[in-house]
C-alpha cells in the first residue's frame, strides 16, 4: 500500500501569495495513500530538506510529491534528499505551483484549487512510480579518429596528450589532408607546411597513438562507451616494418606519369609512391590501378631494388575490429571539380583551374617550385581572374550555402599573386566579401588597398577563350550591372566546397544523421556543435560544415574535451528513464511482433533486432530491443508501437493516464 | 481459372509449395477462403469478382505457416497487402509464390516481390460506386450530421472484433484493446468504448490500408467501417501524397516524416 | 396484446428493423414490428444475458475501497414478442449454465421477469438447422405462448406455461379456440441433416481429431459467432473508470479469440485456433449435453450467416458425422 | 489541459511564470519528454473524460531536443486532427502549437486564447453524453 508524503512549499510569499498553501496540504492529506502532508516556508532550504527526510523516515514514505517550483529548478535538488533519506529519488516528483501557479494568477480561490489540483495529479502519478536504478554502462577508453586531415589531427593528439589511446584512421597513404596541399595560410601569410607537418611528426611519434593510414571504417557496432569499429586495412603491398621509407623504389618506378592526387593532377607520380615528401608515415604504397606488375604481371623493379626486400606483391587487405569508446569524425571536405562549371570551360581550358590547384603553383614544394606558371604553356600570367563563390551561394547548381573560407583564400590568392608577380594585375569576381574573423577583413583589405587587387562586385557568366586568351565576361553591379570583359591569362575558381566522397555512406555506418548536403549533422546547432545524435560520436572540422583551419582546429579541440570528459569515468551513469520493449514466456517471448516501425523512428538508431531460435538454429520470432547505452527517452517509439509493447520509465502509460484522470475524475474528496 | 487451377496442382504436386491459399464455393452463392493441400483439391479453386477475402492475413499466422511454403491467389487488394505485411516483416520473399489474379481472368506469376510494386503501381485502386457515393455524402455533411451518422453506426457494434481479424494489417499478437494498464480502450461494447475502439483503429491503420474494405465486408451488423480508412486514405493522399501497400521502402507513413510537411492549425 | 403489454408497463423487446438491419430491439410501436422474417441478426439472448451487465459501482477513498451493487430488483418486466422457436428455445441451455453450481442472481431475476411470446417460423433458409439438433420450426420450448401465423392474419396461440396462461387470462378478448388445426402444415419444413445425439456420441471421442486443423484453417478468430449465438454464455468482467472508483460489468467474450485463455505468463493453453474452434463445437455438442443435459445449439444458423469466413457450422457438422 | 514537452514548452511555461504574466487559472499541464511521446490515444482518453479542450505543445520544427520528435508528432497530429473531423469530432477543442523556451508570453497568449475560444464552444456536452453511455447504461440498450 502507497505511503505517499506531500511537501507544500511558500517559497518565502511566493507560492503563499496567492496560492493557501495550508489549505492546500490539508486537501492532499485527505487523498487515499498519503499520510503524511505538511506546508513550510522554504522547501529547499537545509532545514526544508531535513523536513523531508525526518518524514521519509518517520512514516517509512514510499512515495514524495514536492509541491513548489518547477522540477526544472529543484527536482534534482529534492530527489537528492530522498536518496539521502534512503528512499529511491525517482520515487520524488514535484508539482509546479510557482511558475505555471502562483506567478501566472491571481489570489483566488481558483488558484488554490489549480494547485491543489496538481497535487493531486502527481500524488497519483507517483504512486505508480518506479523506482529506477541508474543505468551504468563501462567506458573503453580509446578513442577513434577518423579522418587525418588539420582536424583529425588536432582531435587525436589532444586525447592523446590528455593520456588515453587513439587510433586515426586515414584512407590516403598519408596524413595532412587538404592543409598539407595549402601553400600560405591567411591571414598570416605563414607556410602551411611548416606549421603542419610537426604537428604530422607528432601524431607519428606520439606513444598514445596508432596511425593507420591507407585505411577505412567499414562498419560500426555498439553505442557510447562501447562501440566496435571494423577497418579494413588496404593493402600497401609493402612490409611497413622493413620498409625505412629510403625512397629508391619510387625513384626507379618505371610508371612515372601518373596525374599526383596531391599536386591535383598538375604534377605526376610513380606507381609505388609517398604523396608528397614530407609524408606521415612517409612509407611508399603500390598504386594497384597503375603498377605494371599487378597490371601485367612482371616488372618487380621495385622488388629488386628495395635493399630491404619490403615490398610484398601478395599482401592481401586486412580487416581489424577495434574497441573504442568514442568516436570523432573528422572527414574533412573536397571541392567541386570538372564538369561542373561548363559555362566557365573547367576541364576544357588547361588555364582555368580551381582553388587547390592554385595553392599547388603557389606552394615551394609544388610542380612549379612556387612559381606562378600558366599550366597551358608555363608562361607567367599578367591578369588573372579570381572567380569566387563558384558554384556556392548558387541555388541553380544545386548548392545554397557558403563555402565560407573561399573568400579569405582568393583574397591571400590574388596577394600570394601579387608578390611573386609584381607586374601582374589580379581581378576578383565577388557577391559578398565575407571576412568576419579576426584580423580578417584587415587582410582583405589589405589585398584591396596594399595589393592592388581589382574586386568587381557581380557574377560571371562566361569564360572562353579566344587567341590565347581566356575572356572573362562579368557584370559589375556597382557600376549598374554594366557588362565587363577581361582579357585574362588564367582563371582561378573558388569552386564550392562540397562534403567529403564517400561521407554518406561513412554517416549510414556509423548512424549519425546528415543534412542534404550530406555533410554530419551536429545534435544542436548551437549547443551541441560537436555532439552527433548518437551519443559517443563526435564532429572535428570540415565534415560538418565548411570551415576554415583556425575553426577546424577549435571543433576539433572541442570534441576532444568532449572525449576526454567522457573518459574521465569508468561508468557511464545515465538517468535511466528510457524505453523498453515488454519480454514474456515463449513462444510469444513479447508482445511485440516485429514490425519493426518503431526503427526509423528512433532518432538514435537505438533500437534493434533480437531474435529467439530453436536449438536448431531455426527463428521463432524477430522482436524489438531497445539498447539502454543508445535511449535517450524522448518516447517516440512508444506512442507509435500499436500494440503498446513499449513503455517509457518515468514516463509509462500507466502514469501519464493517471495524471489525466487523476485531475479529470471526480475526487472524492 | 483454369490456369490457375494448373499451376496450383502443379506447385503442389511438384512439391514447391505445400498450401495454396485461395477462394473456393461456399454456402449458397457465398465465396470463402479455401487452403488446398492435395493436387486433387486444386479444382475446387475459383476465382471471380464475387473473391472478396483479404488471404494476407493467413500468410503470416501460425497455423497456415506450420503447413510449409504457401501459394497464394492475390487479387490487387492482396498484392498490396503483401507489400504493406513485407515492409513490417510479417512476410518473408522466400517463403511465399504469389499467382496474380485479375477480374479479367489475367494469371500473373511474380518472380519477385518488386515486380509486385511495379504491376500495383500500373494498376491504381478504384473504389466501388456505393463507397464512393456514401463518402461524397459524408464530406458535405457538417461535423454535427457526421458525429450523428457514426454515432448512429457504431451504436450497433457489438465489439466481436470482425473487422481486426479480417484485417491483414492487424497483426498484432496483442490489440491495444487488449492492454488494459491502463485500460485505453474499453472492452465493453457501450457508445464511448464502441467511439473509441473505430477511432484508435483507423489511426492505427493510417497510411498502413491497402483499401480491401474486408473489415466493412466482415461485419455481422453491416456497419461500414472500412469507410473510416477509405476516407482516411484519401486525407492521406491529399495531404501526403502516398498511398498505402505501392512500396517496398520500409517507411510507413507514420513513422517516417518530412520536415517541409504543410499543416494549417498549428499556432 | 401488443398495446395490453405496453399499457402494463413491460418492455417489448421484439424483432425491429433498425440502422438497415434487423435486430431485436425494444419498441413500444407494433407498427415498427417485423411478424414475418427468417432471422434476426443478434438474437433473443439479451433480454437476458446483455451485452454489458453492470454489476456494481466502486469508489476508492481515504479509508478504502467501498463499492455497491447493482438492485436486480429493480429490472423491468420485458416481454420478448415475436421471437423463433430456436431463440425461444436457447433460454433453456442458457439458464443451465447460469444455474449450474451457482446461480447467477442476473441473469435469473431477468429470466425471472421475462414472458417469451414465440413465433413459429413459415420460412427458413440454407443456414437453419434446428431440426438436426432437436428444436423444430413450431416447438413451444421455451416459449410462454406459440404463436403460428394462420391464412388470414389470424395466428395460432399455443398457451404453454402458467406465465402465459396467466397473460391470455388478463385479455380474455383477444382469444378464441380453435380446433381442428394441422400445425405441421402452417410451419416451414426443416430438412434434418444429422442426429444430435448420434453426433454427441461421435464427438464425444474425437478431441485429438485431425479434422479440427482442417476446419479451422481460414477461421479468423473473431467474436462473431459467439456473439450472434442465442446460447453462447461466455462473459468477462471488466472494472471501468477512473482511479478514484469506477465501474465494474459483464460484457460478452468469445472462446474464438487468441487471449480467451491466455495466462499471465504468456502461455496459452489454446495456442491455435484450431484448438479454440474444436472448443467451440465441443462445448455445445460433447460438454454441455454432458454436465447440463442440454444441448448447446439450437440450429439457428446465425453464426453460419455472420461469419466473416463462412464457417459454416452445419455444414461442419455434416462433415464430422460423415467421417 | 495542456500536454508539453519537457524541453521547450515547459520551460516557456515556466518563463511565464518567471515573467509574472497573467494567464487563465484553467488550464492543467502535464509534463512530457517530448511531443513525440504523445500517443493520440492520451487525447482520447482526456476527451472520454470530460476536458472541453486540450492543448498540445512542444519545440518548433528543427528545435526538437530529440532531433526529430516533433516532427514525428506532426505528422501524427495532421491524421488524428482529419481523423476526429472525418469522424465529427469538433477538432478545434484540441489546439497544437509551437512554444519554445523563451515564448513565455506566447504560451500566456496561447492559454487565454485557447480558454476563450473552448468557452465560446461550450462545454463539449456531446462527447460527455456519449462518455457516460456506460453509467447509464440499462437493458435498454440492444
Amino acid at each position: 500500500m502507497a505511503r505517499i508524503g506531500v511537501f507544500v512549499c511558500h517559497c518565502g510569499e511566493n507560492i503563499s501569495a496567492t496560492v493557501d498553501c495550508d489549505r492546500v496540504a490539508e486537501n492532499a492529506a485527505g487523498l487515499p495513500g498519503v499520510v503524511h502532508s505538511v506546508d513550510y516556508k522554504y522547501m529547499c532550504s537545509d532545514p526544508g530538506q531535513t523536513l523531508i527526510r525526518e518524514a521519509i523516515r518517520e512514516h517509512r514514505l514510499t512515495g514524495v510529491v514536492v509541491a513548489a517550483c518547477s522540477p526544472r529548478m529543484h527536482e534534482p535538488t529534492f530527489r537528492r534528499a530522498c536518496a539521502e533519506a534512503g528512499l529511491n529519488p525517482f520515487l520524488c516528483e514535484m508539482a509546479n505551483v510557482r511558475e505555471h501557479c502562483s506567478w501566472v494568477h491571481e489570489k483566488t480561490e481558483s488558484t488554490t484549487q489549480k494547485a491543489k489540483d496538481v497535487v493531486r495529479m502527481l500524488v497519483e502519478k507517483v504512486k505508480r512510480n518506479e523506482a529506477l536504478q541508474p543505468i551504468k554502462v563501462p567506458v573503453t577508453k580509446k578513442a577513434v579518429v577518423i579522418g587525418g586531415g588539420v582536424a583529425g589531427i588536432q582531435a587525436a593528439l589532444d586525447i592523446a596528450n590528455g593520456g588515453h589511446k587513439v587510433l586515426l584512421v586515414e584512407r590516403e597513404p598519408s596524413i595532412g589532408g587538404h592543409m598539407s596541399q595549402l601553400s600560405e595560410t591567411f591571414p598570416t601569410l605563414d607556410c602551411s607546411q611548416c606549421i603542419l607537418t610537426p604537428r604530422m611528426v607528432e601524431v607519428a611519434q606520439h606513444p598514445n597513438i596508432t596511425l593507420w593510414s591507407y585505411s577505412e571504417v567499414i562498419g560500426l557496432d555498439g553505442f557510447v562507451g562501447n562501440f566496435t569499429v571494423k577497418i579494413r586495412k588496404k593493402a600497401k603491398s609493402i612490409d611497413e616494418h622493413l620498409c625505412t621509407g629510403c625512397g629508391l623504389c619510387t625513384q626507379k618506378c618505371p610508371v612515372r606519369k601518373i596525374p599526383s592526387e596531391f599536386e591535383q593532377g598538375l604534377g605526376t607520380r610513380s606507381a609505388i609512391y609517398t604523396p608528397f615528401p614530407q609524408a606521415v608515415p612517409n612509407k611508399p604504397v603500390i598504386d594497384k590501378l597503375n603498377c605494371t606488375y599487378y597490371l601485367k604481371g612482371r616488372c618487380k623493379l621495385c622488388e629488386k631494388v628495395c635493399p630491404t626486400q619490403a615490398i610484398r606483391f601478395d599482401q592481401p587487405d586486412e580487416l581489424v575490429e577495434v574497441q573504442a569508446g568514442a568516436i570523432v569524425l573528422a572527414t574533412g571536405y573536397d571541392i567541386k571539380r570538372a564538369d561542373f562549371f561548363p559555362e566557365y570551360g573547367y576541364g576544357k581550358y588547361k588555364d582555368v583551374i580551381d582553388g587547390l590547384q592554385f595553392e599547388r603553383l603557389a606552394s615551394a614544394s609544388g610542380p612549379t617550385g612556387g612559381m606562378i606558371r600558366r599550366p597551358s604553356d608555363g608562361q607567367i600570367p599578367k591578369k588573372i581572374v579570381f572567380v569566387a563563390c563558384a558554384g556556392s551561394r548558387d541555388p541553380a547548381k544545386g548548392i545554397e550555402y557558403c563555402s565560407k573560407f573561399c573568400c579569405m583564400y582568393t583574397a591571400k590568392h590574388a596577394m600570394l599573386y601579387k608578390h611573386k608577380v609584381h607586374d601582374g594585375t589580379p581581378y576578383v569576381f565577388y557577391m559578398d566579401i565575407r571576412a568576419g574573423g579576426k584580423d580578417y577583413d584587415e587582410f582583405t583589405r589589405r589585398a584591396i588597398e596594399v595589393d592592388r587587387t581589382q574586386y568587381i562586385r557581380g557574377r560571371v557568366s562566361r569564360i572562353y577563350e579566344k587567341d590565347g586568351k581566356l575572356i572573362v565576361v562579368g557584370a559589375d553591379t556597382l557600376l549598374g550591372a554594366q557588362k565587363v570583359e577581361i582579357e585574362a591569362d588564367m582563371v582561378v575558381l573558388a569552386t564550392a566546397s562540397v562534403a567529403s566522397q564517400g561521407s554518406e555512406e561513412l554517416a549510414q555506418i556509423v548512424h549519425v544523421s546528415y543534412d542534404r548536403y550530406k555533410f554530419f549533422s551536429e545534435a544542436h546547432p548551437k549547443l551541441k556543435p560537436v555532439e552527433t545524435n548518437t551519443a559517443g560520436i563526435f564532429l572535428a572540422g570540415a565534415c560538418q560544415a565548411p570551415k576554415d583551419i583556425p575553426e577546424s582546429v577549435s571543433a576539433a579541440s572541442g570534441a576532444a574535451a568532449k572525449v576526454l570528459g567522457l573518459f574521465a569515468n569508468d561508468e557511464l551513469t545515465r538517468e535511466p528513464l528510457i524505453a523498453a520493449v515488454n519480454r514474456m514466456s515463449p513462444p510469444q517471448y513479447s508482445t511485440c511482433i516485429g514490425c519493426f516501425l518503431c526503427q526509423p523512428v528512433c532518432p538514435y538508431n537505438a533500437i534493434e533486432r533480437e531474435e529467439f531460435k530453436t536449438r536448431d538454429g531455426r527463428l521463432i520470432k524477430a522482436v524489438a530491443r531497445i539498447n539502454p547505452g543508445l535511449c535517450q527517452g524522448c518516447g517516440t517509439c512508444v506512442a507509435l508501437c500499436r500494440s503498446k509493447s513499449i513503455d517509457l520509465f518515468g514516463y509509462s502509460n500507466k502514469q501519464i493516464y493517471t495524471e489525466v484522470a487523476a485531475l479529470l475524475d471526480e475526487a472524492l474528496v | 481459372m483454369n490456369k490457375l487451377k494448373e499451376r496450383a496442382k502443379e506447385l503442389l504436386t511438384s512439391g514447391t509449395v505445400q498450401v495454396v491459399v485461395g477462394y473456393e464455393k461456399g454456402t449458397g452463392e457465398r465465396i470463402r477462403p479455401a487452403f488446398i493441400t492435395r493436387p486433387e483439391d486444386a479444382d475446387r479453386l475459383v476465382f471471380d469478382a464475387g473473391c472478396h477475402h483479404n488471404l494476407a492475413l493467413y500468410l503470416y499466422k501460425h497455423e497456415t505457416k506450420h503447413l510449409g511454403k504457401i501459394a497464394v491467389v492475390a487479387p490487387p487488394f492482396v498484392l498490396r497487402s503483401i507489400l504493406i505485411l513485407t515492409t513490417e516483416f510479417q512476410i518473408e520473399e522466400n517463403r511465399l509464390i504469389v499467382l496474380g489474379v485479375t477480374p479479367g481472368d489475367e494469371l500473373i506469376e511474380f518472380g519477385s516481390f518488386s515486380e509486385i510494386e511495379t504491376w500495383v503501381n500500373q494498376h491504381p485502386v478504384e473504389m466501388k460506386e456505393k463507397d464512393r457515393e456514401i463518402l461524397k455524402q459524408l464530406s458535405a455533411m457538417n461535423s454535427g450530421e457526421r458525429w450523428k451518422f457514426w454515432q448512429n453506426e457504431f451504436l450497433k457494434c457489438i465489439k466481436c472484433f470482425a473487422c481486426r481479424g479480417a484485417c491483414p494489417m492487424c497483426s498484432c499478437f496483442r490489440c491495444t484493446v487488449d492492454y488494459n494498464n491502463p485500460q485505453w480502450i474499453s472492452v465493453g461494447s457501450h457508445q464511448l468504448g464502441n467511439f473509441d475502439w473505430h477511432l484508435m483503429r483507423a489511426m492505427h491503420l493510417a497510411g498502413r490500408c491497402s483499401v480491401c474494405g474486408q473489415c466493412g465486408e466482415a461485419c455481422p451488423m453491416d456497419i461500414p467501417v472500412h469507410l473510416l480508412s477509405f476516407q482516411l486514405n484519401e486525407d492521406i493522399l491529399r495531404m501526403f501524397g502516398s498511398r498505402a501497400g505501392l512500396t517496398l521502402k520500409k517507411e510507413s507513413l507514420l513513422s517516417s516524416f518530412k520536415p517541409s510537411d504543410v499543416e494549417n492549425f498549428i499556432r | 396484446m401488443f398495446g395490453f403489454l405496453t399499457s402494463a408497463g413491460k418492455k417489448i423487446y421484439a424483432p425491429v428493423k433498425k440502422n438497415g438491419i434487423l435486430t431485436f430491439s425494444f419498441t413500444s410501436r407494433f407498427e415498427e414490428v417485423e411478424m414475418s422474417y427468417v432471422q434476426t441478426r443478434l438474437s433473443a439472448k439479451s433480454a437476458a444475458f446483455p451485452k454489458i451487465e453492470k454489476l456494481l459501482k466502486y469508489t476508492i477513498g481515504k479509508e478504502g475501497q467501498s463499492y455497491e451493487e447493482v438492485d436486480v430488483e429493480k429490472f423491468p418486466q420485458v416481454v420478448v414478442w415475436g421471437a423463433h422457436p430456436c431463440d425461444a428455445a436457447a433460454f433453456h441451455p442458457l439458464n443451465a449454465v447460469f444455474t449450474w453450481e451457482t446461480r447467477d442472481k442476473y441473469f435469473t431475476k431477468r429470466l425471472e421477469n421475462l414472458i417469451v411470446i414465440g413465433l413459429s417460423c413459415t420460412s427458413h433458409d440454407e443456414n437453419c438447422f434446428c431440426t438436426s439438433v432437436g428444436v423444430h420450426p413450431g416447438d413451444t420450448k421455451g416459449s410462454d405462448i406459440l404463436l403460428t401465423p394462420m391464412a388470414g392474419g389470424d395466428y395460432l396461440a399455443e398457451i404453454v406455461t402458467p406465465k402465459g396462461q396467466a397473460l391470455a387470462d388478463a385479455v380474455p378478448a383477444l382469444f378464441s379456440a380453435v380446433e381442428g388445426v394441422d400445425k405441421t402444415q402452417l410451419v416451414t419444413k426443416v430438412e434434418k441433416r444429422f442426429d444430435h445425439q448420434e453426433l454427441h456420441t461421435k464427438i464425444n471421442g474425437m478431441f485429438e481429431h485431425p479434422v479440427w486443423k482442417e476446419q479451422a484453417l481460414r477461421c479468423i478468430g473473431c467474436g462473431a459467432c459467439t456473439y450472434v449465438c442465442p446460447v453462447c454464455s461466455c462473459f468477462d468482467i471488466q472494472d471501468e473508470g477512473g482511479i478514484f472508483g469506477g465501474l465494474r460489468y459483464r460484457c460478452w467474450d468469445s472462446c474464438g479469440f487468441g487471449h480467451f485463455t491466455i495466462h499471465t505468463s504468456g502461455h496459452n493453453p489454446r495456442e491455435t485456433q484450431d484448438t479454440r474452434w474444436r472448443q467451440r463445437l465441443m462445448h455445445k455438442f460433447s460438454y454441455q449435453p454432458q454436465r447440463q443435459e442440454v444441448f448447446g445449439c439450437v440450429g439457428c444458423g446465425r453464426c453460419s450467416r455472420s461469419c466473416p469466413v463462412d464457417m459454416n457450422i452445419s455444414e461442419h457438422l455434416t462433415q464430422i458425422m460423415a467421417l | 489541459m495542456a500536454f508539453v514537452c519537457n524541453w521547450c514548452t515547459y520551460a516557456g511555461a515556466d518563463l511565464t511564470g518567471t515573467s509574472r504574466l497573467r494567464y487563465a487559472q484553467n488550464v492543467r499541464i502535464i509534463r512530457f519528454p517530448c511531443t513525440g511521446r504523445i500517443d493520440f490515444l492520451l487525447l482520447q482518453q482526456t476527451l472520454a473524460k470530460g476536458a472541453d479542450g486540450i492543448i498540445v505543445s512542444g519545440c518548433h520544427p528543427n528545435d526538437c531536443h530529440y532531433t526529430s520528435g516533433n516532427f514525428h508528432a506532426r505528422r501524427r497530429w495532421m491524421v488524428f486532427r482529419q481523423m476526429l473531423e472525418n469522424l465529427g469530432v469538433e477538432a478545434d477543442r484540441v489546439i497544437f502549437s509551437w512554444v519554445s523556451a523563451a515564448e513565455g508570453a506566447k504560451w500566456a497568449d496561447l492559454v487565454n486564447e485557447t480558454v476563450e475560444s473552448i468557452r465560446k464552444l461550450g462545454p463539449y456536452q456531446k462527447y460527455k453524453d456519449m462518455a457516460k453511455s456506460l453509467e447509464e447504461w440499462e437493458v435498454t440498450h440492444e
